[in-house]
């Protein structure tokens, strides 16, 4: 049996396991994948250090991007993976519209837009539905979208803004999906590391990722169908 | 990140670690005497309680917390309706979860202190006439004296350097919620290495001198009484 | 026990101090029912172990595992259905240990006991003074010396000016002189305040010198109670080996031979007063009353007048009673005019001088025998 | 996340915490005796060193530990080099970051309960021919139990409610490194409520017994025995 | 005077013990220079706060502060360079408060004390028996009564069989008849394991009972050491009128009269046989030698030789000495053969009876008045 460790950051786990299951069906041998959950700053921080994983999955660009440029990934490893998108989310109500934040003028939960890139594509959004300067001194940041997804759920807060995603796999609320034109693309890349021991059944790892049917998983999980967007890579 | 952000979260966590160690001294004072003198098995049970908000990370800690405060709960809802304004994401939203995480390191250095103290002198306060609430302050206040300082430095120390639980049910909203250990956490998130640095350096110094003068205070104190346990 | 009590209540009340508590612990009972007058001290002797300090704790209120009544000078303490706490009992404790608060110098130690007692009657410096702890004020209470802290835990409860002092062998670790010093403060205060005090001690010295009631405790029962002489003249024959017994007299100054360092006496009668008595000089008034106590240990008989003896006191008198205190040790109670002498002595004296009841003797004594407040 | 991952991560847990608290014990008591004893003003210095990991929030100390023990430093060159693996990521990493974490919970408590046992009796030890050894495991130990329980169940506690420190420098490895507070989080990040509720519910009932039953020890010893202080 | 300690110390190491230590407290010095040999019991006498215990301490090696050179038995305890800690000196100490070990029971810490002495040459039910405390064993220690406490730490300081035993007050808590027993089991313990004994104590009857040597200490100063009878005949002034003084003989045990309760005693001295003297009655075998003690103020004087007297004793002699002690009181030296008795007494008696030196008198006591060891 081979095995891959994968630091994978929070809001992409659950498609990641399914992806997991799915490569396991298709492919001989079984491959048992590790998987570290953590923030991508976190992540970002442990690689640097000399983490023990032979691939990541960061939720931005910029992360992979460092690692790259700090020479700690494998050439032509990094690439888009997923792109993904937003959602207004409430627990409190039963019908959620984006036109209902226009009266509202309670708190608004978001990631914070100088940590999270779900945070900064939710600012993006707010400055586009010209919301943001009624909402900038009273948003509730959170360091990454699924402290975000945690405050909103409990109804702590009104709306808040999440990933489509998150509200795809939620048992609870209503939400809607913001339009991704509001926003700058939320690309979240993947890419080996370096130190990797396996590097050939990482890269059929990702080959299988960024497969069609693989893609059309993603797409199904509430992701942004990035052969449309034209971001496939960068 | 201005800097005059950094000093609003400066004031804000001032005023929080303040505000948590008061309030769990007096709260923790009675609750520790209390549970100093209970003599029935009912007394391991509350210690476990008090014991307990330790074993919960604190975002899940936060995270229950916040279903609590949220206006959907019944206390929740209570507070709402009496105070006008929700508990989560405010500032004494932070103050309840920053007393209920730090509760046991108050809690628990006073009731030993107080347990170790026996009743010898206090009895000797009785026959003078002081009655029990004399008795605390003139007796059992300056002679666990050191207790108090150790609690009250771990309890201002711990509300300082935690943020899950603040960060959960705060939001991180500037000059409410957001204080100084969220801040440098920011930092280090957003790769500002040389910010977070010097504000950990700040934090650390800032803390070390504070911690460094309470001591200080006390040293002088215990090198002229020494306090003695005997049979 | 506590029925009994309930229906002797009434009666209770006439005196001063009533208790009647039941107390166990593991291998130990307490059980005492007694009421007595407290206008005096009164001393408590036992041995070690038979349960003075727990008879003091109870009445102090210190021990709420106690059953029964307490009632001090019409005041229930303590009862079925009642229970003052200590703080409110309005009674002084000097402990067997000083337990002097830590935290605070000598004179804060005194300061906390005169700030909680409202009318102030007593000179402080005066008691500082007398307790010879002047020079100790500023001192650190857990630095001092043994006989210090016990000095200062006296100070303490005398300045707090209870109605009711517990004295638990207060002066155990004092020398003799800081010990009459201390006697003598006792009784001045005693005096001044009209302080009732309980007096614990192992020394049947400071109780003679010190007690007008006595009680006699036994494995946590009282097995005698009375006036100082007569419970000391009546320890049964285990307690009198231990202790000595005494004679009691009250008697007048008559006159100070200041150049021999002697004090003259008379007995109260003034039929007596041909007889002479001399005791060690004592500044007091003439004509002034004393109660004066001496040891049987101090007397001893003979057939004639002893002449030319530097024994300065003979008095003649009448053998009233001969009782066999033990194997060898005899107690010989003289009868001199309405006064009755216990002497101790042996049995090989008794039959060398053939002494038996109403054998005319005269006894002697040294002035210093004659012991006075 | 299948169930055999929580079990390991139980077992990670209580071999962490359950290490973390032994050797916390081992290197906090000398250290809190030797600073109950040192009577020069240095020993306030020391005090407030020991309470500066409170001070800085988790993942921020998480973060220094992890450069320190990251094979580009210094130290964690020497570790490798010495025994062949990387401090960081490993158990043994995280082992040494949950020491620093919780050493002022269990360095307090036991100075201030040696600093009130006073000597009086460790001298009547001594005049027994107890040399020093002698007079700490047989006077001293039993006489503080009660502190050492405090001690030892805020560590362990500490230890298991802990995740920020454990996730930066452990990496989340399940069977070396992935403990339970940190498989509550992902969870409640994966939105696995039911999960995490009945998980968090198992922490807490299964921390409660274990404190309960530590205190019941501890309260069956007290009940016969109560120290008294005294001047 | 640490100079002049090392100048010394080829002499000092003559000595058992020899002690020359300075130590300061903020109002307090302690400043000892002293040898004398460790034969038996010596007593520690002094008023409250003199430093007796502080004495102790040093001695013990509790105090490090303390500059100076202590040697005990030609080992060096401490010096300039040296430092022996205290569980290594094979001191034990029996402190004025008891310090037992609260965690563990009676018998708890008395098996600490046993189970880190080597030898074990005491029979530790024995131990317990003396010191009455075997109904006490398996109780806790923090419930006992303070005379409790202190037997408790009796027993523990002897069965830890020390090289030297330090006892600071040991007996205060106790009544006359526990501090008698104390007093027998000391001086059994100190005969059987030859084990000497500093002595605090402010019991001038316990000292004299006990001691051999005598330390007066005042100030922090010793002044006054030397043989028991010595010291306590030689008190000066003040002290003599806090304590009494005794003279102090040897006598031989010559007959038991059983049935008087009575022992008779002769002199050493074959040619002084003629005199009867008669103790109380002792468990002593015939011709056991005794050392025997008769306090001053048990003894009178006579110019004829009184008959018919209850008072058994009366030996012929010649005034040696008399000595002012107080503006009144007298103390006589009445040379009876070679042995000197010092006799209390008023000056009004003494210009009475007209004695001057070389006056012919007989001097009187009672069997009890003759105390043995
Ligand atoms: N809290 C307690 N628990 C159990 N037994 C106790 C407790 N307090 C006292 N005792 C026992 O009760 C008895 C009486 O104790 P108490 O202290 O009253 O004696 P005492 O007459 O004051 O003796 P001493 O003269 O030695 O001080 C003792 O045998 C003692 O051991
Ligand atoms: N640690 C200390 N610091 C300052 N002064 C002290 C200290 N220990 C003792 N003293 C002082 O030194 C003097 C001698 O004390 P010590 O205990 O030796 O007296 P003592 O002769 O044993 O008296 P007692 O008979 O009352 O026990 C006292 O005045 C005491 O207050
Ligand atoms: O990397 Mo995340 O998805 O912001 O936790
Ligand atoms: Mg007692
Ligand atoms: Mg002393």
């Amino acid at each position: 049996e081979q095995s891959l460790k994968i630091g994978v950051s929070a809001n992409f786990t659950e498609p990641l396991k399914q992806l997991v299951d799915t490569y396991n069906e298709k492919f001989e041998p079984d491959i048992d994948v590790k998987l570290s959950v953590a923030a991508t700053g976190v992540l970002y921080q442990q690689v640097r250090h000399g983490a023990p994983f032979d691939m990541v999955f960061a939720a931005d660009i910029k992360r992979p991007q460092l690692i790259e440029e700090e020479g700690l990934a494998l050439e032509n490893s990094r690439f888009t993976y997923a792109t993904g998108q937003l959602a207004l989310w409430s627990t409190t109500r039963d019908q959620v519209a984006l036109d209902d934040l226009t009266p509202y003028q309670g708190r608004i939960a978001i990631a914070a837009p100088h940590l999270a890139p779900y945070g900064k594509a939710s600012k993006e959004a707010l400055l586009s539905l010209d919301l943001w300067r009624k909402f900038h001194d009273k948003v509730i940041t959170g360091n990454n979208i699924s402290q975000t997804y945690q405050q909103t759920r409990t109804g702590a807060v009104d709306f808040g803004i999440i990933s489509y995603s998150q509200f795809l796999l939620s048992d609870t609320g209503s939400g809607v999906l913001i339009d991704s034109q509001l926003h700058e693309p939320i690309e979240q890349q993947m890419l080996i590391l370096k130190s990797t021991l396996n590097e050939d059944l990482a890269r059929k790892f990702q080959q299988f990722i960024l497969s069609d049917s693989s893609q059309e998983l993603i797409i199904s999980m509430g992701y942004a169908d990035t052969r449309k967007t034209g971001h496939e890579q960068q | 990140m201005s800097s005059s952000d950094e000093w609003l979260a400066l004031y804000t966590t001032i005023k929080l670690a303040g505000l948590t160690t008061l309030i769990l001294l007096l709260l923790g004072t009675p609750l520790a005497w209390y549970m100093s003198k209970i003599q029935s098995r009912y007394k391991v049970f509350l210690e476990a309680i008090v014991a307990l908000p330790l074993v919960l990370p604190p975002t899940v800690l936060g995270f229950y917390l916040l279903v609590i405060f949220s206006p959907t709960s019944t206390p929740g809802k209570w507070w709402l309706d009496t105070t006008g304004y929700s508990l989560a994401f405010s500032f004494t939203g932070i103050l309840i979860g920053s007393v209920i995480y730090s509760l046991p390191f108050v809690v628990q250095p006073l009731q030993k202190a107080f347990e170790q103290l026996g009743d010898h002198v206090l009895e000797a306060g009785a026959m003078l006439s002081a009655n029990s609430m004399d008795r605390f302050f003139t007796l059992v206040l300056p002679m666990t004296k050191a207790s108090f300082i150790t609690a009250a430095s771990l309890g201002f120390a711990h509300t300082v350097g935690e943020f899950g639980v603040v960060l959960m049910i705060g939001g991180n909203i500037p000059g409410e919620t957001r204080v100084l250990s969220i801040a440098l956490f920011d930092h280090v998130e957003a790769l500002n290495y040389s910010t977070a640095h010097w504000l950990a350096a700040c934090l650390l110094i800032g803390s070390m001198v504070l911690l460094a003068l309470i001591y200080l205070l006390n040293f002088n104190h215990e090198r002229n009484i020494k306090y003695r346990m005997e049979p | 026990m506590s029925t009994l009590a309930v229906s002797e209540a009434p009666q209770a009340i006439q005196r001063d101090l009533s208790v009647d508590v039941n107390l166990s612990f593991d291998s130990f009972q307490l059980s005492c029912d007694i009421r007595f007058d407290l206008n005096g001290i009164t001393g408590i002797l036992g041995h070690s172990g038979s349960g003075k300090t727990s008879l003091l704790r109870v009445i102090a209120g210190l021990n709420r595992d106690a059953a029964g009544t307490v009632i001090l000078k019409q005041r229930t303490l303590q009862s079925d259905t009642q229970f003052i706490k200590p703080e409110h009992r309005k009674i002084g404790f000097v402990f067997q240990d000083a337990r002097l608060f830590p935290h605070l110098s000598v004179a804060g130690n005194l300061e906390y006991a005169r700030k909680r007692c409202k009318p102030n009657s007593l000179d402080a410096n005066e008691i500082i003074q007398m307790t010879q702890i002047g020079a100790l004020l500023k001192r650190d209470v857990v630095k001092l010396s043994a006989g210090e802290k016990q000095r200062v835990a006296i100070a303490r409860a005398l300045l707090a000016e209870p109605e009711l002092l517990l004295m638990d062998e207060p002066l155990s670790n004092l020398d003799n002189r800081a010990r009459r010093d201390m006697v003598h403060l006792l009784r001045l205060i005693h005096q001044r305040l009209n302080l009732p005090i309980l007096y614990v001690s192992h020394n049947i010295i400071e109780i003679q010198q010190l007690a007008d009631e006595v009680l006699v405790m036994e494995n946590g029962r009282i097995i005698q109670v009375g006036h100082v002489h007569q419970v000391l003249n009546n320890l049964n024959e285990r307690m009198s080996t231990e202790f000595s017994s005494p004679t009691s007299l009250t008697l007048k100054v008559k006159q100070h031979l200041v150049n021999f360092g002697l004090t003259q006496l008379d007995f109260m009668a003034p039929s007596h007063n041909q007889v002479k008595l001399f005791a060690p000089l004592m500044n007091q008034p003439l004509g002034q009353q004393l109660r004066c106590y001496i040891l049987a240990d101090d007397l001893s008989i003979s057939l004639n007048k002893p002449e030319a003896s530097s024994i300065i006191n003979c008095l003649p008198g009448r053998i009233s009673q001969l009782h066999r205190l033990s194997r060898n040790g005899m107690l010989i109670k003289v009868q001199v005019m309405e006064h009755t002498f216990a002497i101790n002595t042996s049995r090989y004296a008794v039959e060398l001088l053939r002494l038996s009841h109403g054998t005319e003797v005269f006894i002697q004594f040294q002035a210093d025998a004659i012991r006075c407040y």
